[in-house]
């Protein structure tokens, strides 16, 4: 029974499900505080959520194959979940023994951004078509830096690949302290932003050139789970940095507290990115990624062969 | 050089195609021209006086279908409108868009609203009325 | 039922259809985005898929090319839907309406749940408008 | 399409006619071989309103108003051409009061014009910070004019002969102190704007016109000016009061779309400029004195232009003694400046066709006014305009058909 209540409550759907969405709401009013404007009230995620969920009909387009379409949203949310129930197991220090699943959770990060692609390309319009290009092109150029950034933590927590032994590594002093740990933390943040697919890696669903990309067809029920699939990873990835570099959650007393702080700094950190600057084009996004992001995580790792 | 100094190199250079010319202020040339000597004057316009095309306008009145192509010498602010009179019954002209590209769709609207046919233009094509009004239809004449 | 139309209420995401306009209302909907008025504060948010909308804000007179089109797009849209007329020339065609390629205000197309009448309605004009719509819903 | 091209070009990305990007309908059809966009057709229609036809059935008074809607941001230079152009007809010399009037009305709306240029194109960048910013300091330009004429755009100030309302010497006061706020946040907009790295990288060397291609096309306005060609109709042919104030024409040299933001933000505060000289000149004419009566209008022809945010506004008017124009022409600066998307959108990406398409700040409605289409080169066409609009929707056709069986 306590696997049903991990999966689907504690750790799992509901409790990633809710904290993303208030992340959500974060988001979008700093947005709007940052563009001297209000921003929406507090419940406006769920209510965006619940609309589209119960109010809305969900129409399939004929052109694509349906069931396809409606099975991606799905497989999103289903790895989304997945992902969200390891990073914080072991982010709350429940020692689950499962020695390998920093690698687990790595590909359970792709599986979203992978159904997006599914989903677009059965929807069978050509907007959603050129978005699922650009969503390939990107995952291309930041998986990459994302394993390399992954594999550095590992390296540095002592050839460690269970995420309970990486945050005990970093019980003396988080992984950011040290130099290397800086510039990979700024690695992984960009990382994450490309993830997430905020606005200066936000080509796959350009709102304002190929609206909405990938979800030009999506409506109803469905855009509803895909709308969670986001809120959901707009908690894990920033969990997953705070894992890797922070040195993890705990729920005992003042240590609530901390996490929560160090979670908000994460999520103000990629919002504060995305109002900054425009939307860059996907060769520069590749090219960012390809040559900038990677040699830098090459000189981090250098480094931290030389001990720092 | 000034409005009365083009007015002169126009004059001496058509002087037996023009059949009536007229500084209407010192920024306004009127030329009224023979259909048939149209691509010529405009070449010349286009290469020597380095005029900049703004537009042409279509009429209806009495004496059959008049174009007026309006051209600008920038330099001096001067308008230079080369007047065209169309027999109503063969509303014909040949067309100035192998000259230069931005006669090109002013024909193509003029022939849609009054029905007046260019000679030779590259794509006659049709304009906004595929879904406005039908073919033969000219909403812009007087009949 | 009451529950569903709360929600309904709390979150509308337009559309906007450009008709035959002269844009000046295209920009009051532009403006209601700006600080100054910021729609966000009701959930309201400008969306670029008809599959996404639940309000189709209709602005310009229709002419003939646009009609087929306006059709194409309610049909398009997730039912319940609501359309809101927007300016003079949506509501009766306005200046346009004598006009040879005019198709007739928006009623005549799809049927109209607002009126936003003004040239070009103020964006507190456009706001009261919705808030109007939405308190109605509740009526039908 | 040529049949043998049609391999290669496959997929093709209709933009519109209701995009987000472009707040009027338009439907550019890039033909793109997978990112990079082969040509462009531009299907319009959407917006004809049949104004000139309108226009015939108007008298000179009614015409204002209509003239003033054919579009939306720049509602008051259609007006000015069109009074310039019945001036001349009827050889009408304004008070100087009306022309200084006249003049900040024009600046006024260049200012609010160009800043929400820079705001839309912030936000087809997906800047949408610059878009919140500009369009936040173009609100006070707005309230301007409502305190001076009553409405935020159409604003009915023009008259054949002057003005219909003064602006009192002590509302100027109130306009500087606004003006002031508008300057100081043009500067902190051009810092932020045209020193942004990123921004450089998305926009410079992009959509490049270059001096032949606006001579070839006749291009106008702040896109030909950003390509070194100097024109500009207030100085060219001046009118109203542009011969009694000092100013410069803005120029660039490269042609793309930073350069064209560049010559816009500079323009704007060159404009603040000549409205501070004209509420000098303002000071110095009596007051009340805004119009002189024209009794009637002889038959006549007559040409009228102004330079509107966009470029050169041209109305062409015949007259024949009656109370109504005999045949109205409207040229708006759209209508040349969008031809040039042949130019500067093919061989761009996706993502650079449309900030192409935006560098030259397109009216639709102003183009639209008469409306034109623009095929590609073959006479036979494959599709027409309708069906391959069609194309991408009849399959929600056949849904509904089948959601309607299932209750």
């Amino acid at each position: 029974m306590t696997l049903y209540f991990y999966f689907l409550v504690f750790p799992g759907l509901l409790f990633a499900a809710v904290s993303g969405g208030i992340l959500s709401w974060f988001d979008r009013k700093v947005t709007a505080w940052v563009q001297f404007r209000k921003g929406p009230p507090f419940f406006q995620p769920f209510y965006d959520f619940l609309k589209l969920l119960l109010v809305k009909e969900t129409i399939i387009p004929t052109q694509g194959s349906g069931a396809v379409f409606l099975m991606a949203p799905v497989i999103a949310l289903f790895g989304a979940t997945m992902s969200a129930v390891f990073i914080l197991l072991a982010a709350f220090g429940i020692n689950t023994g499962f020695t390998g699943d920093v690698i687990v959770i790595f590909y359970l990060l792709n599986i979203p951004a992978i159904s997006y692609i599914i989903g677009a390309m059965a929807s069978g319009n050509p907007l959603a078509s050129v978005g699922a290009s650009r969503e390939i092109k990107l995952i291309i150029s930041y998986e990459l830096t994302f394993l390399l950034v992954v594999a550095a933590v590992i390296f540095k927590a002592g050839m460690s690949i269970s995420l309970y032994d990486i945050i005990q590594a970093q019980a003396d002093h988080a992984f950011i302290g040290s130099l290397s740990g800086i510039i990979l933390f700024i690695a992984a943040i960009f990382c994450i932003q490309a993830k997430l697919g905020l606005v200066p890696f936000d080509i796959a669903e350009a709102e304002t050139e190929i609206n909405h990309g990938s979800f030009i067809e999506y409506s109803g029920s469905a855009y509803a789970i895909i709308l969670l699939t986001k809120y959901i990873m707009l908690f894990t990835l920033p969990a997953f940095i705070v894992v890797l570099f922070m040195g993890g959650l705990s729920v005992t007393g003042m240590g609530v507290v901390y996490s929560i702080l160090k979670i908000i700094a994460v999520v103000l950190l990629i919002t504060l990115i995305r109002n900054t600057n425009p939307r860059v084009k996907i060769k520069q996004a590749m090219r960012f990624f390809f040559i900038w992001m990677n040699l830098l995580v090459i000189i981090a790792i250098v480094l931290m062969w030389f001990g720092l | 050089m000034t409005g009365a100094e083009v007015k002169q190199n126009i004059e001496s250079k058509w002087s037996g195609k023009i059949s009536e010319i007229g500084l209407k202020s010192e920024k306004r040339l009127f030329v009224t021209i023979s259909p048939e000597s149209l691509p010529e004057v405009a070449q010349y316009l286009f290469d020597d006086l380095k005029c900049r095309f703004i537009t042409a306008s279509a009429l209806q009145s009495k004496r059959g279908f008049e174009i007026y192509y309006h051209f600008s010498v920038d330099v001096i602010g001067l308008i230079i409108n080369v007047h065209v009179v169309l027999p109503e019954s063969k509303p014909e002209v040949e067309s100035l868009a192998n000259i230069s590209v931005a006669t090109n769709w002013i024909e193509r609207e003029m022939h849609e609203l009054f029905g007046i046919i260019f000679l030779n233009h590259p794509n006659m094509e049709k304009l906004i009325s595929e879904g406005n009004w039908e073919e033969g239809e000219y909403p812009l004449r007087k009949n | 039922m009451s529950f569903k139309e709360h929600i309904f209420k709390k979150s509308l995401w337009l559309f906007h259809y450009g008709g035959a306009s002269c844009n000046n209302c295209d920009i009051e909907i532009l403006d209601c985005l700006t600080p100054r008025y910021d729609v966000e504060r009701f959930g309201i948010k400008l969306v670029g898929s008809i599959r996404h909308a639940d309000v189709l804000l209709v602005t310009g007179s229709i002419n003939k090319k646009d009609k087929e089109r306006l059709l194409e797009i309610y049909k398009q849209a997730p039912k319940p839907i609501l359309v809101v007329a927007m300016g003079a020339c949506g509501c009766t065609g306005g200046i346009f309406a004598e006009g040879n390629t005019f198709a007739g205000p928006v009623d005549k197309i799809i049927p109209v749940d607002a009126y936003i009448p003004g040239c070009p309605p103020k964006p507190e004009a456009i706001l009261a408008g919705i808030v109007k719509l939405v308190n109605r819903r509740n009526g039908k | 399409m040529k049949k043998e091209t049609q391999k290669t070009i496959n997929t093709i990305i209709p933009i519109g006619p209701y995009h987000p990007l472009q707040e009027e309908p338009e439907l550019f059809k890039l033909y793109c071989d997978g990112e990079s966009v082969k040509d462009v057709e531009w299907i319009t229609g959407y917006n004809h309103r049949g104004i000139e036809k309108l226009s015939e059935s108007k008298t000179f008074d009614q015409v204002f108003f209509l003239v003033e809607r054919v579009c939306g941001i720049c509602s008051t230079s259609h007006p000015f051409a069109f009074a310039n152009c019945m001036e001349e007809i009827a050889g009408v010399e304004i008070p100087d009061r009306a022309k200084y009037i006249r003049s900040i009305i024009g600046e006024l709306e260049r200012i609010h014009s160009h800043l929400l240029w820079v705001g839309l194109a912030g936000h087809f960048l997906g800047y949408n910070t610059v878009f919140m910013w500009a369009w936040k300091y173009r609100e006070p330009v707005l309230d301007l004019f409502e305190m001076i004429s009553g409405n935020r755009n159409s604003y009915a100030m023009f008259k054949i002969g002057g003005v219909r309302r003064d602006i009192e010497n002590d509302k100027i006061p109130r306009m500087r102190e606004v003006l002031d706020t508008v300057k100081s946040k043009t500067n902190m907009l051009i810092g932020a704007v045209l020193d942004d790295p990123v921004i450089h990288a998305r926009t410079k060397g992009v959509g490049v016109l270059t001096k032949e291609d606006i001579i070839k096309y006749g291009a106008l306005g702040p896109a030909a000016r950003a390509s070194g060609v100097p024109i500009d109709v207030r100085r060219d042919d001046p009118y109203a009061a542009y011969p009694l104030v000092d100013w410069k024409v803005i120029t660039a040299e490269e042609g793309d779309v930073f350069s064209k933001a560049k010559v816009r933000l500079l323009e704007l505060l060159e404009s603040i400029s000549i409205i501070e000289q004209c509420f000098e000149g303002l000071k110095k004419e009596p007051e009340g004195a805004i119009e002189t009566i024209v009794k009637e209008i002889p038959a006549g022809i007559g040409t009228g232009r102004a330079e509107a945010p966009r470029g050169e506004v041209f109305h062409f008017v015949e007259t024949d003694g009656s109370n109504y124009p005999k045949r109205h022409k409207i040229r708006a600066p759209s209508y040349m400046n969008i031809p040039t998307f042949k130019k500067s959108c093919v061989g761009q990406s996706i993502s650079d066709a449309t900030i192409a398409l935006a560098a030259v700040d397109p009216c639709y409605c102003c183009t639209e006014r008469m409306g034109f289409a623009y095929d590609y080169e073959t006479k036979e066409k494959i599709l027409n305009g309708k069906d391959l609009l069609k194309l991408g929707q009849v399959k929600t056709k056949a849904i509904r058909a089948k959601m309607e069986q299932e209750p």
